[in-house]
């Protein structure tokens, strides 16, 4: 059974997202609202029909997907190679490169090269970590990786001090400094190599043709112009996307 | 849905040390909590009644948040009070305070299920308090006490996977990663259900033994 | 932290509340079947009743409710979210009540069954009338334990998509950077509701004191 | 049907795994009478007892209670043939039992204990079965305390209220197994008292009992058990009075032993 | 000091709340004898030898053990002055209590249950002591259950195994709280032997009872107690033998009525 022809049949698209993952999805005063919600509204626009919302914590949102439970997944995820293997991402909606987080007024950090030899905290197994160890490695002394569950408990230690910078993709990071400027402070530039953020979906042939109408939602989004409005309203900038990655840089 | 075993088979050795980190924090932190909470217990007892008061608070709080609270708090809110703890360590403290909460609620209930007579005939053969708690109570408690603090040991197993969001690396944690890095949830799953039912399984055959052991102690009919 | 969020908290707890007291509930009931599974004549029941133990008290309720979520859809049975969470959360507890009423049960004196006996009553009519309160009462303490763990635990459901009071406060803290005070917000609800149910099981406790045996 | 005996017990054996503990027993407890049950401890008095009220099953011979066979029927070969559990119900409702531990239920009141079974068990509407209760216990004496919980009466008390729980029911027979042994001597008295008045109209009792003085003042027959066999039978006078069986003569001295003696 | 009499109480009260259990007690138990205590139920006999043994804090009154103080004496102006810890541990290690629940270790061995004390309190090595906690197993016949825990042995065995226990650290003077009141009869005889021959050795021993019959035969002297007030005092034939004290007479009643008197 093609997956397209049943959401068209039903009308309604289902995207699964864990909700503590701002910009993208987020809960503000009870609702969920983030970049995400507006653009999968115009994605839904694209492809007539209704959005419908499943949110989970990110443990049960694969899988959900793998299980049928909804069609796609907004995330987003930053496209990795290994990733590649076993999802098939959308064509990118975001930057996804590598920056630093460090605490608000902190003298000692001013570039990313000062984190040089100093503990550095970062999501366990994720592609920032890897980065920043990478880029640790290339500086006078490596990085001193401290590895979290998620991002958020990272963002808790670098408030109680037992990191020095968390490093996370540029959109995230430029958003918590945003949100809590007393605390936190953007370090720039982003230092990694360049990546993207991809909504992930199944790779499974019956779910190709509404893969493909996604990515040609996303390419007409992007030429007329809305993604560019999207992007800006939540990131303050906006990012030039290719149209499609065969192959990471990560 | 997609079962990867040679993923599970390349994590093996980090699911191996990670494991090596549950059973150590398990072990040390229900033989620290069972330890703090009998001398709770004693305190609570033998102490003067405002310190008996003093203490019901503390393990009634403790008794009534989720230790993923409790936990957070600890690690990340310790350093704005100047208690900086690295994640092992808050991991430690945590577990044996939780523990101790309800490790000391059972020995209280030990403490009440001895007969007065096992307690007066020590007495009047000239044993002292602390030998009697010693050689008398303590030990007839143990035996009683033997299901309850083996289901209560099981339960700290479980919360040793909470300590994942303070980055103790244990098992939880180790397996995440395949989550995130391959997104191989499923795999993870199956790995942490199959190791936790061991363990589990592994203690409760333990306490059957013993029970089995200790079964010629229990109260002599009268 | 603003009154706002605290009300989102509070808000989201009676998720919590109802869930669990529907878990603990439904739980009772299976546990009772499984008590009974494992301390009847019958070889198959006995063993049947033991497994359901060991599995579910053996392995992390996070995963038992993922099972149920995810696997019962490949099966054809597409339950919604709030079933699928009281579904696992009334077997994990079912799994723990079950020890703790068997415990009960083992202690009501064989006397008393025996004058039940004596009078004619039948092993249905002896179950309700005599072993079921005096186990029940008995157990009472054990259970109001159980009924406040399995309330601590039900934050786990949100993996299935249940967003109750810990969802709840990892989202406001994911989007507010300010999770010390929303986790001591959280536990603070916990902590409220679960000083009235240890109030209700003392309650329960005094009003079926008819006495030791 | 009246002429048979109130329980009729034929080569009875019961063992539990390799220990017997009764070794083929005969016993004829006729109706209306008081038939006393003593021996020492273990000798199997509690087991023959738990045997007759179908608390135990036999291994080995069959009972009758009032002529009808109770649990099983000897086929045409002698071998034993199972009664349906409907059957042994009927049987059983001849018989009341008095434990020695009493065994209320600490869940209802004196009055609850006693209604109990006249509503689950006989179907009666719970008003009816209550003051069918009460008359029960005012014939026990206990007519003040009927809405109090078991943990709430003395000894004595809880030992008369579950003689009227069992006595509600209508028993033809009841089967006492050494109701005061769990007593206070002076409680003791409170219940033997109850016992004597149901013996003078005409219960049929079969009685396990320490009470030498009460055995030999009530029981019309004395039954004397030793390691799971009988080995006298007898009025009291003839049990007790000289020249006695040697075996009763040495149990005896156990009592007699204590000192009581002296005193009277 | 052998003229000072072994237990000598004085105006002994206790209250339990607002409840007056013993209202001035005055008793004298002299070396070498047997004296029992008795009275109906709730009368006090425990309480007044839990107070002997200082298991219960008297409100009022002295207690003098051979003739030392125990627990309080009494200051100039009458008033009563605690001593110290110490002072209370001495004068009671001439003290053994038997109690009716026996209140073995269940933990530990007959063996260990005697040795115990020996070990931890005495400070003997743990070999002499379990050579000395033998030998008075072997006094009280039981020698070959030395390695027995108390689950495993009969109630008469267990309460021999207290007495052994309480006998091993040398008493001058013991208490028995109703050593034979939670045994059979049959198991009663063995514990009433040991007794006895305890008595015939010349042991001080303080005895509460419901064996009349014992008391009545071994006792030296009889005490009866009443709402906490010491009613007849005497030789056992004074106080059983006629004329006899009303409040006696009523009381031996709940005895007699049981029957033994038919079979005797
Ligand atoms: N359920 C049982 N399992 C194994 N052995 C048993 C069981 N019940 C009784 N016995 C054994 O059967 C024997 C007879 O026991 P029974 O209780 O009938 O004696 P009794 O004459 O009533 O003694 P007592 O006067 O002490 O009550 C004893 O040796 C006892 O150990
Ligand atoms: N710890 C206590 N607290 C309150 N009241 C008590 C306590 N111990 C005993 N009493 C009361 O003191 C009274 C005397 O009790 P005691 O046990 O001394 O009587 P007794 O003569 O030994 O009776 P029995 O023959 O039943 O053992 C009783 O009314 C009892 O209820
Ligand atoms: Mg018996
Ligand atoms: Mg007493």
């Amino acid at each position: 059974e093609d997956i397209l022809d049943k959401v068209k049949a039903a009308g309604v698209l289902k995207v699964g997202t864990e909700t503590a993952f701002a910009p993208f999805d987020f809960i503000d005063a009870g609702q969920h609202v983030g970049m995400n919600v507006d653009l999968f509204a115009e994605i839904g626009k694209e492809l007539g029909v209704e959005i419908e919302w499943v949110t989970l914590p990110w443990d049960g949102v694969f899988p959900g997907l793998e299980s049928g439970k909804f069609d796609m997944v907004a995330g987003p995820a930053t496209i990795t190679n290994d990733r590649m293997k076993r999802f098939r991402f959308t064509s990118p909606v975001a930057e996804a490169t590598v920056a630093l987080l460090k605490k608000a007024g902190d003298e000692t950090i001013t570039k990313p090269e000062d984190i040089a030899g100093k503990p550095v905290g970062s999501g366990k197994a994720t592609a920032q970590l890897a980065q920043v160890i990478e880029y640790g490695n290339t500086l006078p002394s490596p990085i001193e990786p401290k590895e979290y569950v998620s991002f958020n408990e990272a963002y808790a230690d670098l408030a109680a001090g037992r990191v020095v910078a968390v490093a996370n993709s540029f959109p995230n990071i430029a958003y918590v400094a945003q949100q809590r400027p007393e605390t936190f402070e953007l370090v720039e530039p982003p230092f990694g190599v360049k990546t993207y953020f991809g909504f992930p979906g199944r790779p499974d042939p019956e779910y190709a043709t509404l893969m493909d109408a996604i990515d040609a939602a996303l390419a007409a989004i992007k030429a007329d112009g809305r993604m560019g409005e999207i992007q800006k309203k939540w990131f303050g900038v906006e990012f030039d996307t290719p149209e499609k990655i065969e192959k990471a840089n990560i | 849905m997609t079962f990867d075993l040679d993923l599970i088979i390349s994590f093996l050795p980090d699911i191996l040390r990670a494991l090596g980190v549950t059973i150590l924090l398990w072990i040390v932190g229900s033989a620290l909590g069972i330890l703090v909470g009998f001398v709770i217990a004693v305190l609570r007892r033998y102490g003067p009644r405002g310190l008996d008061l003093a203490l019901l608070a503390p393990v009634e709080l403790i008794r009534g948040t989720p230790f993923l609270v409790q936990i957070f708090l600890l690690y990340y809110g310790g350093p704005f009070i100047g208690l900086s703890l690295d994640s092992v360590t808050a991991g430690l403290v945590g577990l044996t305070i939780y523990g101790a909460a309800y490790y000391s609620e059972l020995w209280r209930s030990g403490f009440n299920a001895i007969p007065r007579g096992h307690i007066e005939a020590a007495q009047c053969v000239g044993l002292n308090r602390r030998q009697t708690l010693k050689r008398i109570i303590l030990p007839e408690m143990t035996m009683l006490l033997l299901p309850s603090m083996v289901n209560m040991t099981i339960l700290m197993l479980k919360e040793t996977a909470i300590l994942s969001i303070i980055s103790v690396p244990e098992l939880t944690l180790a397996v995440s990663a395949l989550g995130t890095k391959y997104y191989a949830f499923v795999e993870g799953f199956a790995i942490l259900a199959l190791v936790y039912w061991a363990l589990v399984e592994a203690c409760s055959a333990m306490g059957r033994y013993a029970e089995r052991r200790l079964s010629k102690y229990r109260f002599a009919a009268t | 932290m603003s009154w706002k969020l605290f009300w989102l908290l509070v808000e989201a707890s009676r998720l919590t509340i109802i869930l669990s007291a529907v878990s603990i509930s439904l739980g009772f009931v299976l546990a009772s079947l499984v008590c009974a599974a494992v301390m009847s004549g019958n070889r198959a029941a006995r063993a049947a009743g033991r497994l359901f133990v060991s599995f579910f008290r053996g392995t992390p309720l996070l995963v038992q409710l993922l099972l149920i979520y995810y696997l019962l859809p490949q099966i054809g049975l597409n339950v919604p979210s709030e079933v699928a969470a009281i579904v696992g959360m009334s077997l994990c507890t079912a799994a723990y009540q079950a020890e703790i009423l068997r415990g009960g049960f083992v202690s009501v004196p064989r006397g008393l069954i025996e004058a039940a006996n004596m009078c004619g009553f039948s092993p249905a009519a002896t179950f309700r009338r005599i072993r079921l309160p005096i186990a029940v009462q008995l157990t009472i303490p054990a259970l109001t334990s159980e009924a406040i763990m399995m309330l601590k635990s039900s934050s786990l459901v949100s993996v299935v998509g249940v967003i109750e009071l810990t969802r709840m406060a990892q989202d406001l803290a994911a989007s507010t950077y300010r999770p010390l005070e929303l986790y001591a917000a959280a536990g603070f609800v916990y902590l409220v509701i679960n000083i009235v149910v240890a109030g209700l099981g003392l309650g329960l406790e005094k009003r079926m004191s008819w006495g030791r045996l | 049907m009246t002429e048979k005996p109130a329980i009729k017990v034929e080569k009875l054996v019961k063992r539990f795994g390799a220990n017997t503990v009764l070794s083929g027993i005969d016993l004829v407890v006729p109706r209306g009478q008081v038939t006393c049950l003593i021996g020492p401890s273990g000798s199997g008095k509690s087991t023959l007892l738990r045997c007759i009220a179908f608390l135990e099953e036999a291994n080995e011979g069959l009972i009758e209670i009032n002529g009808e066979p109770l649990g099983f029927t000897s086929g045409e070969y002698g071998e034993r043939n199972r009664l349906p559990a409907a059957q042994i119900q009927k049987v059983r409702s001849h018989i009341g039992m008095v434990f020695q531990q009493f065994n209320l239920w600490p869940h209802m009141t004196a009055l609850g204990n006693v209604a109990e079974a006249l509503v689950t068990v006989r179907g009666m509407p719970r008003k009816a079965a209550e003051e069918r209760a009460m008359a029960q216990l005012s014939n026990v004496g206990l007519s003040a305390r009927a809405g109090h919980y078991p943990s709430e009466l003395s000894g004595g008390q809880q030992q008369r209220v579950a003689i009227a729980r069992a006595l509600a029911l209508d028993p033809d027979i009841m089967l006492f197994d050494e109701p005061t042994s769990s007593l206070d001597p002076e409680l003791t008295g409170e219940v033997l008292n109850v016992m004597r008045e149901l013996a003078q109209s005409g219960m049929t009792m079969l009685v396990v009992t320490h009470e030498i003085g009460f055995a030999a003042s009530v029981g019309s027959k004395i039954v004397f058990l030793d390691h799971g066999e009988k080995i006298v039978e007898g009025r009291p006078d003839e049990v007790f009075g000289k020249p006695r069986h040697e075996r009763i003569d040495q149990f005896l001295d156990t009592y007699l032993d204590r000192g009581a003696a002296t005193l009277l």
